[in-house]
């Protein structure tokens, strides 16, 4: 099957999806449907790894090559396979129980090694496959059922732990922006390295409503921030933007301090812009959605390939009978 | 240990005893350079063509200060003109570098032993550190052995007069001269140590003249004093002609990896989280770029063993090493490997546990924990080395089987025969078995889980195939489709299924070895790093007069075929295990007959004489309750 | 079961059938409310004095599509006269709120069982989704069945006529008309439902009046129609007085550690990881800070045994919860608390594996998981609930050992109990065992691994208590002291101690539960959540003549002292297992017994009377042997 | 033993140290047996958990409570004895390898929580215990046992990684730096949260010299920066100074520009500057020593604790008849 032909329903599988009914992952998969077919890759180079919670069900649902591993392990396991194949296009499917719960090590590990991975994590803020605990990122009081008297901790920002990872490409997208989610699985699949995309879902079982202000016509203007490379941060139909007092951001209307004025987003910029860029939130600054930070760096695999090669050069690679002969032998008889 | 002795006048008016075998051990201070000098003497007793085996014995510490019992580092070497099995129980011979090496080691000996100690390690301060009230080599402690009191330092010294190096760098040439000296004591060559050290330290003649001055001074030294009553003369074994070399266990097992990778007509993975006794393997595999092999130290043992369940996906060969802490980690993603049926060799080299346990000593407590550490229904096969040269096969039939039969494989070491060495015939490359894999690419007909009729294996399918796109995972599969199934009775199927794959393969190895008769009053039944121990026990029990067989195994899951029906035919039946009697657990509920146990768990090997002595009890224990 | 009928033409011309017992089920969507229908009866059951059993079948997805096999959830429950030991191996009473209901749960019906069914649902769409090619209510498909068409939907809505409710609130509230109508088939009160709902929909009057309405209109359906031949009486159990109440096994676990912790005057702290199905425990503790529980959901399971593991050595009553892939995650810490003897509860919640396997099904095939699967020799005791009820007692058994011993202790319970529930008996809290532990405070003559001489275990000592600063850790302990150490002898004597110390603990357990004669022709042996249905089959089996026992495990680690003996005076011993043969290995292993397997691997229960046919087949073939 | 009588002596312990003669470990030590009298705290009121490395031989030889436990898991394991005793002075001693490879899900879980912890993360870059492979913090490129033709991937900063994980507290110093260390020691034991300290620890034995531009008289002046809160940032002698461009430092000469150019140090900023305090590293810039962050946040053991009085206060917390008679109940007989 030649990558040019593809469409959607090719990558369709016979399998009954078993989402609730409105859950957003159906969204998404959508998404990937369309914009698999648009990346001139042949189906079957195509490898969907995940590992296991309501998201980590999206391989079964997708005509390629698909792992539903074990809960949290995704990325180790997806780091194997490409460093063995380097050929392949490598998705991990995660949530945020499966990628920074039980699963925060291997993430933060596949980011630093820039392992040319796409990450895509499912974030509901909540453990949807085992019926409605709270997650890591959960906000703070969150009452669930392991949580009746309200969560304690403070969640993570999966945006700003990559960053403090030495991630390469972070991006943020919904479920329900259709379109911003395609474009962002774009992003993802051409850069060379991890990339690491946050898609805020919604658990209309579980958690309904987590992302509304985002995503929702009435209310989202006022409080989602699109960067784009080389734009300013404006945001609630170009009237309010963004600036930065030394570090500290800081909401300005555009009218009253002129377009110069508002910050420039660089995918480039010193990593500390782009985590105060992951960290603002509401209700005092709206949400960053796009591609937060895309640099290059090589990757693990193509520098492991690279040693590979180098070293096969200098001798016969099957020379079993030289490899057991190296150093000091013998002979008897 | 001696087994003949016979002593002559020889030219020098000196005796010269001759023996069959004989053990040496080297002991120092981590600093001493004794593994060094036991690779040296190690290699030319290879080349003089006797059989040998050896132990190191490491520190636990990395550099425990000097001159402390926790500091010292030995080097057991045992060679002979008979097939050397264990580097021996006992020391004959012991060079001494200092109180603390003395003091570790005297009560390994044997009586009459000859000991060489360093006397200018024996000040005062240095004998009451390790606990001597005196100079044990004055105060009688030592009455029991022959000993040889000579100045190593002083000596040394003297033959570096004329050295610029500094005094401290003289010093360290003294395991030189203990080297040269044991040279004489053995009659033994020095020319491939003078090669070696002109070779080692080319880059600063200085280094080259001292360290070869101090090496002939000792042999000299030997040579020229009247001080030494007896010689040695161990005579060349009778040994399979061929090209040999040393190889430490792990790194058999390491060579054994690559090999099967290219006999599989594959790429090897490794993915490995360092840990004592296994990290050898993944430092000599790193090494080995140029045949392919990529390396992935991983963050923890559960991303090793995830990543290589992802290469094994890749349709790469699949390796992950550890010792026992590790494989407790890597248990659940092993069950993973067990549901996808994909090949992948988890190797388990064992220490002693539980938990950090004796991180640096050996022990065969793992057996259970590799058989049944696994959610679920989950078996899979087990192999077990037997011997450092052992490891090679031994991995070459772990990927055979995890790639015929689609299956994960333990490949069980242990940090005895991890770390111990011996001279290795290498096997000529046209003769090891062939298992070419093929990877599935018909599109017709394809379901992830359809089974080859006689191994039941599924297909391996890389990605990157186009057509075969599907999908694997941890829930149940249904039978032939691969797909998620909740359906009791398909997994009552699958259930069985996996575990007939892997019963199947008793067809396919061989039978386990037996040395002796095949009947008799007692079967002593091991299986791994304890080979060489049993073995030798078993010689001297027979040579002793007793009907007593060594069955030993190899392949621990599933059993070879023979296993049941030669315990029938034996008396007793007895399991020898570094452990509280794992594998006697397995025979007892697997055939019912009443296994005994010989069991040790010190963290240590077995001795060849206590074994021969437990045995010796327990038949006559069995005699006076049948008499 | 019905065990015996008796048809009397009752008031109203219709037969009413007595019924020693009588199992019935509710099957519908997911979002039909099933659960709550079927708590709802089984509550009025109880009320009535019936004893009874239920177990809920849930869809493995969240919410699975409206109309599929997949989204059917189910609720049985067996009541009668008798004492009901399981929730029923086939209804005898099948609710069947639509065609994919039906679908499901067909095949499970006794011949003849009575169905309701919503005909309202069964369109031809609806029939076609689940693959009947036409409407099975009349074509014939149920010609073995006694079926009753009920238009659900239509009466309910026009019970509602007058009601605000929406159409499609109205229609959510067709469960209460089933419910209303099994009332009346046996003849229950509807006083506790109607209280309910009163409660429970406290805040809109409308769905009460709703509810209540259609509630009544089932009941009057019954009464007013002419269309059901009979209707069942099934008269109170005969049960112990007190007070009772409603528990799930994972409810009860919840209750018998917090109490557990109240007996020990200790604290209890959680340490978990959400995994199904011991998720529960989890939730339930979480509620419960009133009584000091402090939970910490954790970031995966090793983190959830460590802090658990923490949280023993700061002097609480630790416990971490979990099911067999947590487990094989846990595997490394458990053996640091082993080795470091702290006191230690990891519940095991197990499901059908192996890797991910079932993951709402029952299974027992963690035992040689949780027995043997960790690294080195590291012995613990396992203690296994039997029943819902049970787990409240184990429990506390469990926590009593660890405290006393200072050892780990599994807790082995199994999806099938921990979502089943009962009526309980509420123990009286003074009746409960006491057991309040003692830290050591006094300096004088402090050794942290010095033991009490009758139960071996090492004292339990604060952080915070003057004068016993001390350390201890993963590495080999000193006897005594706990300094590290890395003798051998002394690690023989720790290895042989541990072992001793679990050991010892099989003078301090009950004897096992014998049901039947102590000798007989066939020991039917099993362990944990097999226990009601091994139960009723022996009282079956005993029935019909054969000299068949019962014995049943909750100790699995020491075996109780009166296991081999009772196994020796049995013609056959046969381990009735939701596994391929665990225990069996363990029991042949230790008494060369030839332990005879029966067992099934279906993710599901045993049931009565696969089991009464399958002895009675063991039986038979023995005979014939014999004979 | 009252805790103002301590002295070095009391925290001293029976045991042979058994590091490597020279190791950084000593000197660490030192400073502990040194700091631990000075807090007020009685010495059983300290708890000092340890994972697995050379490192975590530590507690051994503090006369305190002591728990050396396995790879990784120090601080999960301290987490538990946290929440059930609030009272104890909680330490966790961890190496690279312990605390940012097997660890790293741990480490980051225990920041975002804020237990109150001091956890002390020894960065010798390298594996001590199992003999020397590369750690998570090695550079690029390095050869060591397992990398024989140099490591590939990008190493951690670790102060970066834990305030991508909400640390409220990163501080860093070095083994030779007796004093600061010790300066360190008491800042993190004061606050109240998860603090984590960083010390640079020389391992001679496997790789040996790797901070000694930072620790060397020689070399340090022109490579340490020691950060104060309210100070500006200054060093060689101050020289030399530290200014931002946005978000991009830059080196300056203070006699040019002034003092008042210079950017003073606020250990409470926005994380962005944090973030990219703990990223300057030669050599180009000098490596920043001293508390980089210090922000008050609840404590994820207070947070519990105030839950269960709460609860506790509402009936009698040892009525276990009240418990199993909650529910529906009903009498027989
Ligand atoms: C080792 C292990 N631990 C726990 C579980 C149970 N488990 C399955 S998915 C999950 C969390 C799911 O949450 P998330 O990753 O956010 O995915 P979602 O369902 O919300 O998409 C948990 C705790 C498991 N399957 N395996
Ligand atoms: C589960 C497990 N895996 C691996 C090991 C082996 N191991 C012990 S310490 C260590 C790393 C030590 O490095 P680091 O944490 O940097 O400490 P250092 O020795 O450098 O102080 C490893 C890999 C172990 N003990 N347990
Ligand atoms: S539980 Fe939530 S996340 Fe899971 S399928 Fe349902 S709606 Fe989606
Ligand atoms: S190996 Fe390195 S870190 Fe370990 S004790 Fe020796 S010098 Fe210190
Ligand atoms: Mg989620
Ligand atoms: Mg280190």
């Amino acid at each position: 099957m030649t990558a040019t032909t593809l469409t959607r329903k090719d990558f369709q599988t016979d399998q009954d999806v078993r989402w609730c009914p409105g859950c957003g992952d159906y969204a998404i998969l959508a998404q990937f449907q369309k914009v698999f077919p648009e990346l001139g890759i042949p189906r079957e180079n195509f490898a969907i790894i995940s590992g296991i919670g309501c998201s980590s069900r999206f391989p079964y649902y997708m005509n390629t090559y698909g792992f539903h591993t074990i809960h949290g392990r995704a990325p180790a396991l997806a780091s194997g396979l490409k460093v063995m194949r380097p050929e392949l296009s490598v998705w991990v499917i995660t949530g945020d129980g499966d990628a920074l719960s039980i699963g925060g090590n291997h993430l933060i590990h596949a980011l630093r090694r820039n392992m040319d991975l796409k990450i895509v994590l499912f974030n509901n803020q909540i453990y949807g496959l085992t019926k409605g605990q709270y997650s890591p990122t959960s906000e703070v009081g969150k009452r669930t059922k392991s949580t009746p008297f309200g969560s304690l901790d403070e969640p993570f920002t999966p945006l700003a732990l990559a960053l403090g990872a030495e991630a390469s490409f972070v991006a943020r997208t919904a479920d329900r922006e259709q379109k911003h989610l395609a474009e962002t699985l774009h992003a993802a699949a051409e850069h060379k390295g991890t990339a690491l995309v946050e898609v805020y879902q919604n658990c209309n079982i579980f958690n309904d409503g987590a992302f509304f202000h985002l995503t929702e016509k009435d209310r989202k203007d006022g409080n989602q921030l699109v960067v784009e490379h080389g734009k300013p941060l404006v945001f609630d139909n170009g009237t309010k933007g963004i600036v930065f007092d030394g570090f500290a951001p800081k909401v300005v209307d555009v009218a009253e301090v002129g377009l110069d004025a508002i910050h420039v987003h660089r995918e480039d910029a010193p990593v500390g812009y782009h985590l105060a860029l992951a960290k603002l939130h509401g209700p005092q600054f709206p949400t960053a959605l796009g591609v937060i930070r895309r640099v290059q760096r090589p990757t693990y695999d193509a520098l492991v390939e690279a040693q590979v090669l180098a070293e096969q050069a200098k001798s016969d690679k099957n020379d079993i009978h030289a490899l057991l002969h190296t150093g000091h032998t013998w002979e008897v008889g | 240990m001696s087994t003949a002795n016979e002593s002559n006048g020889g030219a020098t008016g000196r005796d010269v005893e001759v023996r069959e075998m004989i053990a040496v051990r080297f002991a120092g201070d981590s600093g001493d350079g004794m593994q060094l000098t036991g690779d040296q003497f190690t290699t030319t007793a290879a080349l003089v063509g006797n059989d040998l085996a050896t132990l190191p014995d490491f520190p636990a510490e990395i550099r425990a200060p000097a001159g402390t019992l926790a500091g010292v580092s030995g080097f057991q070497i045992q060679f002979g003109s008979l097939d050397i099995l264990t580097p021996g129980d006992r020391p004959d011979v012991l060079v001494a570098m200092n109180p603390a090496a003395l003091k570790a080691n005297l009560g390994d000996l044997v009586p009459g032993a000859m000991i060489f100690v360093n006397t200018d390690a024996f000040d005062k301060r240095a004998c009451e550190k390790v606990g001597f009230t005196a100079n044990p080599v004055e105060d009688g402690t030592l009455a029991a052995f022959r000993v040889f009191q000579v100045a190593f330092t002083t000596i040394t010294r003297r033959a570096l007069e004329d050295s610029p190096l500094t005094t401290r760098e003289k010093d360290r040439c003294k395991n030189f001269f203990a080297l040269g000296l044991m040279y004489w004591v053995f009659g033994r060559p020095m020319d491939h140590t003078l090669q070696w050290i002109q070779k080692k330290f080319a880059k600063n003649a200085d280094v080259v003249a001292a360290n070869t001055a101090v090496l002939k001074a000792g042999y000299a030294y030997g040579e020229t004093t009247e001080t030494f009553a007896t010689t040695f003369q161990v005579a060349p074994a009778v040994i399979k002609p061929g090209t040999y070399r040393h190889v430490t266990g792990n790194q058999a097992t390491a060579f054994g990896f690559i090999s099967a990778a290219k006999l599989a007509g594959a790429e090897l993975f490794l993915g490995s989280y360092p840990i004592t006794p296994a990290s050898d393997i993944l430092h000599e595999l790193s090494r080995h770029k140029r045949y392919g092999v990529r390396t992935f130290q991983a963050e923890d043992e559960i991303a090793a063993v995830a990543a290589a369940i992802g290469a094994a996906y890749g349709g790469a060969i699949a390796l992950t090493t550890t010792s026992g802490p590790g494989v407790a980690l890597k248990a659940e993603a092993v069950g993973l490997a067990v549901m996808t049926e994909l090949p992948l060799v988890i190797a388990d080299i064992q220490r002693g546990g539980p938990s950090t346990g004796l991180p640096t000593k050996t022990e065969q407590a793992d057996l259970l924990q590799v058989m049944f550490g696994r959610n679920g229904e989950a078996p899979l096969p087990i192999v077990a080395p037997t011997t450092p040269g052992d490891c090679f096969d031994a991995a070459i039939e772990a990927v055979r089987l995890a790639t015929k039969y689609m299956t994960p494989v333990f490949f069980l070491s242990d940090g005895y025969i991890a770390n111990g060495a011996e001279p290795w015939r290498i096997p000529d490359v046209d003769t090891l078995p062939s298992f070419e894999v093929s990877y599935r690419t018909e599109v017709e007909g394809f379901r992830p889980y359809e089974r080859n009729p006689e191994t039941l294996a599924r297909p391996w399918v890389k990605p990157g195939t186009p057509g075969l796109e599907h999908r694997i995972g941890g829930l149940e599969k249904a039978d032939g489709t691969g797909n998620v199934s909740y359906d009791p009775k398909n997994h009552e199927k699958m259930i069985h299924l996996r575990q007939e794959k892997v019963d199947r393969i008793a067809d396919d190895i061989p039978d386990a070895e037996i040395y002796g008769d095949d009947a008799g009053d007692l079967l002593l039944i091991g299986w791994g790093g304890t080979y060489g121990a049993l073995r030798a026990a078993t010689m001297h029990l027979r040579r002793r007069g007793h009907k007593v067989s060594h069955m030993h195994l190899r392949h621990l899951n599933p059993l070879p075929k023979n296993v049941e029906p030669t315990m029938r035919r034996f008396g007793q039946v007895v399991a020898a295990e570094l452990n509280m009697g794992q594998l006697r657990t397995v025979l007892r509920a697997k055939f019912l007959i009443d296994v005994k146990a010989l069991n040790k768990v010190q963290g240590q090997p077995f001795k060849v004489w206590e074994l021969v002595d437990r045995v010796e009890a327990m038949l006559a224990a069995k005699q006076e309750k049948t008499a």
